[in-house]
């Protein structure tokens, strides 16, 4: 019982991933991306956690939250959007 | 088609993905962070295929109990664990370069980045 | 069936709904704003709901669980004040369908 | 020394928050939370909690308990109708800015009385300047809105004030 | 905790996570995906409580502790870049 | 428009590559060598109950080492890179309630992230999200102000420190067990408890002060390129 669950719980997130991770790439504004693959990166954690790998889980969790997409933030703000 | 083979399977499927669409926005994008995003997912879906690969559906995570009899394989996992660290240190490096890189060319389109071809 | 039990699954489902709730809000909302009540009351009861529903089916993670509730609490109504904050800050994000606005006049007074 | 109030209670709490996040009374977890929660109150000089003291006298306690129920009692209320609002078919919308005045000296109980607020009924915080506080609400009330807003601003302040003096 | 609860569970926070998603994805300006994304973690954090309680092991709690504090961190990281803050 | 063709081709062609490699692959029912001996024999080897940790700090420390000098090197280059950059025109000051929660947070952030460090042989962490999340607190301190902080001798001589301690460490174990970080120079304990598993806490420590003056190095030095108003 529990594998089916977990199963349809990692193809839905796996499904979310693939769209916002070619979401990310054609929406119009970087900022835009930048929060998508942040989201993308929580994806991972929640996958990781489900693939029994807590300690990559909390890792992934606590650098792909906050610090990259700071350090995209900052990125963005130096060198202004596309166009 | 059995809940443990969609389980095993959905995970490899979303990493060779994310690897498949990191490497064709790398090939086809022209801004530099934008370049710098689809690295970032490449690096996420290369981290999910090598925690998958030491990956047994049924088992639980590598952390000792007295309940657990039979857990899956822990090195993919540490290696993965330093190599989530170094991509973000080599994505703060990508940054700071393409920030560089723009400001010398006056654009954040790599196609006006001349003095970087060789 | 103890009382404690039916407790436990009647703060889960309402905790589970609530967490639907914000979902739906979220997704229907038409403006940032409105998105916003949606997506900060409806998560944080239903995460406390939630997390000490399952803190009841499992007695001892209950500490630790309200740690979590009591973090979401905390935090949850800052990032969405930030959020609301920069909204109305930026001229092209802005909602243009409030009916009365004093934030936008006291702006204009102040230069 | 003027401090040592505050560092004192920032660490009974961060204590606190070290057993529940431990879930064990071994010896060598205590004695470590105790190190580093000292330590961790310490370089942050007790901004935590702030002086948590002054609420031991009993008047001021029950009146912190009533308002924690008072909040629990409204973001209950926030919620039902948030729910009730979602899933109708047209959403019913009249929202809209109000200023309106929070006279509250302590910092603290401003940021408590706005955090507050955007968790209860219709209403979140947009910003703070001063003494004046900008709500934003979901469907405007009827009759004289800024009146409205200023007794429900007043339902939390008042009950606040009560602590905080 | 009987299978047909578990399964409710299981659908409604799903379905409130894809519905933020779809929000994320399709939202037509930068804040309503700053707003979705805040929804989305949070929801996620209850899911990722819900995985540990399924497995019955406590130490997983830490993973939804540090998800919901850093989520957090990385909203307020996206405000504050939509209001000027760091520049 | 070529562009986009030719990529598209290609990831498709790697695609079906891909495709064909794992095409007769089926779920294995068992682990491989190694990790069938480090799951069997790890903490009989380690002490250290969580086996991932056990695989980074002592099987593996020598490579984490040289993973911890990779990380000290890039952060090395941005800093290096960003005195390059002309200073911006600052940040606008946050509203009262964000400068007060970033006030506020931080010591229950640091609370927790030492936690995850000082636990990383019993439940998940260790050094590296434990750093992480000690770095984060001081994000969160850089996200609530608009000053630029001053110059950090602190943070340079935690970091100096770390990375000294961890090769002290491994050098104690090669002079007193013949190998560079043998883990169990000090007594392995009984699994479970804070003071076991050799020195591994040791240097989940290290790694961790380590991890988070680097990430806290890379935000500050981000500050000061973004100049004061």
């Amino acid at each position: 019982m529990n594998m089916s669950l977990f199963a349809a719980a990692s193809i839905g997130t796996g499904v979310m991933m693939i769209v916002a991770a070619v979401a990310a790439l054609i929406v119009k504004k970087l900022i835009s991306a930048i929060i998508i693959v942040g989201f993308v990166s929580l994806s991972a954690s929640l996958l990781f956690l489900l693939m029994d790998a807590p300690d990559v889980a909390i890792t992934e969790a606590s650098i792909g939250a906050a610090i990259s997409t700071v350090i995209f933030l900052w990125g963005r703000g130096k060198i202004g959007g596309e166009q | 088609m059995s809940a443990e083979y969609l389980f095993y399977w959905s995970m490899a499927a979303t990493g060779l993905g994310l690897i498949l669409i990191g490497l064709w926005g790398v090939l086809t994008r022209k801004h530099i962070l934008r370049i710098a995003l689809a690295f970032t997912l490449a690096d996420t879906g290369v981290n999910l295929i090598l925690v998958w690969s030491g990956f047994l559906p049924g088992r639980s995570a590598p952390i000792v109990d007295s309940s657990v009899t039979q857990m899956v394989d822990p090195l993919p996992q540490a290696l993965v664990l330093t190599s989530i660290v170094i991509g973000v240190a080599v994505a703060a490096l990508f940054v700071v370069v393409g920030v560089l890189a723009s400001r010398k060319s006056g654009s954040a389109d790599i196609r006006h980045m001349k003095e970087l071809k060789w | 069936m103890s009382f404690t039990f039916i407790l436990a699954h009647v703060l889960t489902g309402l905790g589970a709904l609530f967490l639907f709730a914000s979902g739906v809000g979220v997704f229907r909302m038409p403006d940032v704003f409105n998105k916003m009540h949606a997506g900060t009351k409806a998560t944080t009861l239903g995460s406390i709901l939630f997390l000490s529903g399952l803190g009841l089916f499992e007695p001892s993670w209950l500490p630790k669980l309200l740690l979590v509730a009591v973090f979401i609490v905390l935090t949850n109504p800052v990032s969405s004040h930030a959020l609301a904050r920069a909204a109305h800050n930026d001229a092209s994000e802005k909602p243009d369908n409030l009916v009365i606005d004093d934030l936008e006049e006291s702006k204009g007074e102040e230069q | 020394m003027k401090r040592a109030p505050a560092v004192v209670s920032t660490s009974v709490i961060l204590m606190g928050i070290w057993l529940s996040l431990t879930l064990s009374t071994d010896i060598q977890e205590i004695v470590l939370g105790v190190v580093v929660s000292v330590i961790a109150a310490i370089a942050t000089n007790g901004a935590l909690t702030g002086n948590l003291f002054r609420l031991l006298k009993p008047r001021k306690f029950i009146a912190a308990i009533s308002y924690i129920f008072y909040f629990l009692g409204q973001m209950i209320k926030a919620n039902i109708d948030v729910l009730f609002r979602v899933f109708r078919p047209v959403i019913p919308l009249n929202p809209g800015i109000v200023k309106v005045n929070l006279n509250l000296k302590s910092e603290r109980a401003k940021v408590i009385v706005a955090n507050s607020i955007t968790l209860t009924p219709g209403t979140i915080t947009i910003d703070i300047a001063g003494d004046h506080i900008f709500v934003h609400w979901i469907f405007l009330p009827d009759g004289d809105v800024h009146a409205e807003t200023q007794s429900m601003v007043d339902g939390f302040a008042g009950r606040l004030e009560k602590i905080f003096e | 905790m009987s299978n047909t609860f578990m399964v409710i569970l299981f659908v409604l926070i799903g379905g409130g996570l894809f519905l933020a998603f779809l929000r994320l994805i399709l939202g037509t300006k930068a804040t309503d995906r700053a707003v979705a994304l805040d929804t989305t973690t949070l929801i996620t954090t209850g899911f990722l409580v819900l995985v540990a309680f399924l497995q019955g092991r406590s130490m997983l709690l830490d993973v939804a502790l540090v998800y919901s504090v850093l989520s957090f961190l990385g909203v307020l990281a996206v405000a504050r870049y939509l209001d000027g803050g760091l520049r | 428009m070529i562009r986009t063709i030719v990529g598209l081709a290609i990831v498709l062609i790697l695609m079906a590559i891909l495709i064909t490699v794992v095409d007769d692959y089926t779920v294995p029912s068992a682990l491989s060598g190694v990790g069938e001996s480090y799951t069997e024999t790890g903490v009989e080897d380690t002490g250290s109950v969580n086996l991932v940790t056990a695989v980074v700090v002592a099987y593996r420390g020598l490579d984490t080492l040289g993973e911890v000098v990779v990380l000290f090197s890039a952060s090395t280059a941005v800093v290096l890179i960003l005195t390059l950059i002309p200073i911006g025109s600052g940040p606008t000051p946050p509203s009262s309630i964000v400068s007060f929660t970033a006030g506020i947070l931080p010591s229950a952030i640091i609370l927790f992230g030492i936690y995850i460090i000082t636990h990383g042989h019993l439940s998940p962490g260790g050094g590296f999200p434990g750093g992480a999340v000690v770095a984060s607190a001081f994000l969160l301190v850089m996200l609530g102000s608009n000053t630029v902080p001053g110059k950090s001798k602190f943070l340079s001589s935690i970091e100096s420190l770390a990375g000294l301690t961890f090769g002290l460490l491994g050098f104690w174990g090669m002079f007193a067990a013949g190998q560079f970080l043998n883990n169990l120079v000090l007594p392995a304990g009984s699994p479970g408890r804070i003071i076991s598993a050799g020195i591994i806490p040791l240097i989940s420590l290290a790694i961790g002060a380590k991890v988070a003056s680097e990430l806290s190095g890379i935000f500050s030095s981000y500050r000061k390129a973004g100049g004061e108003k």
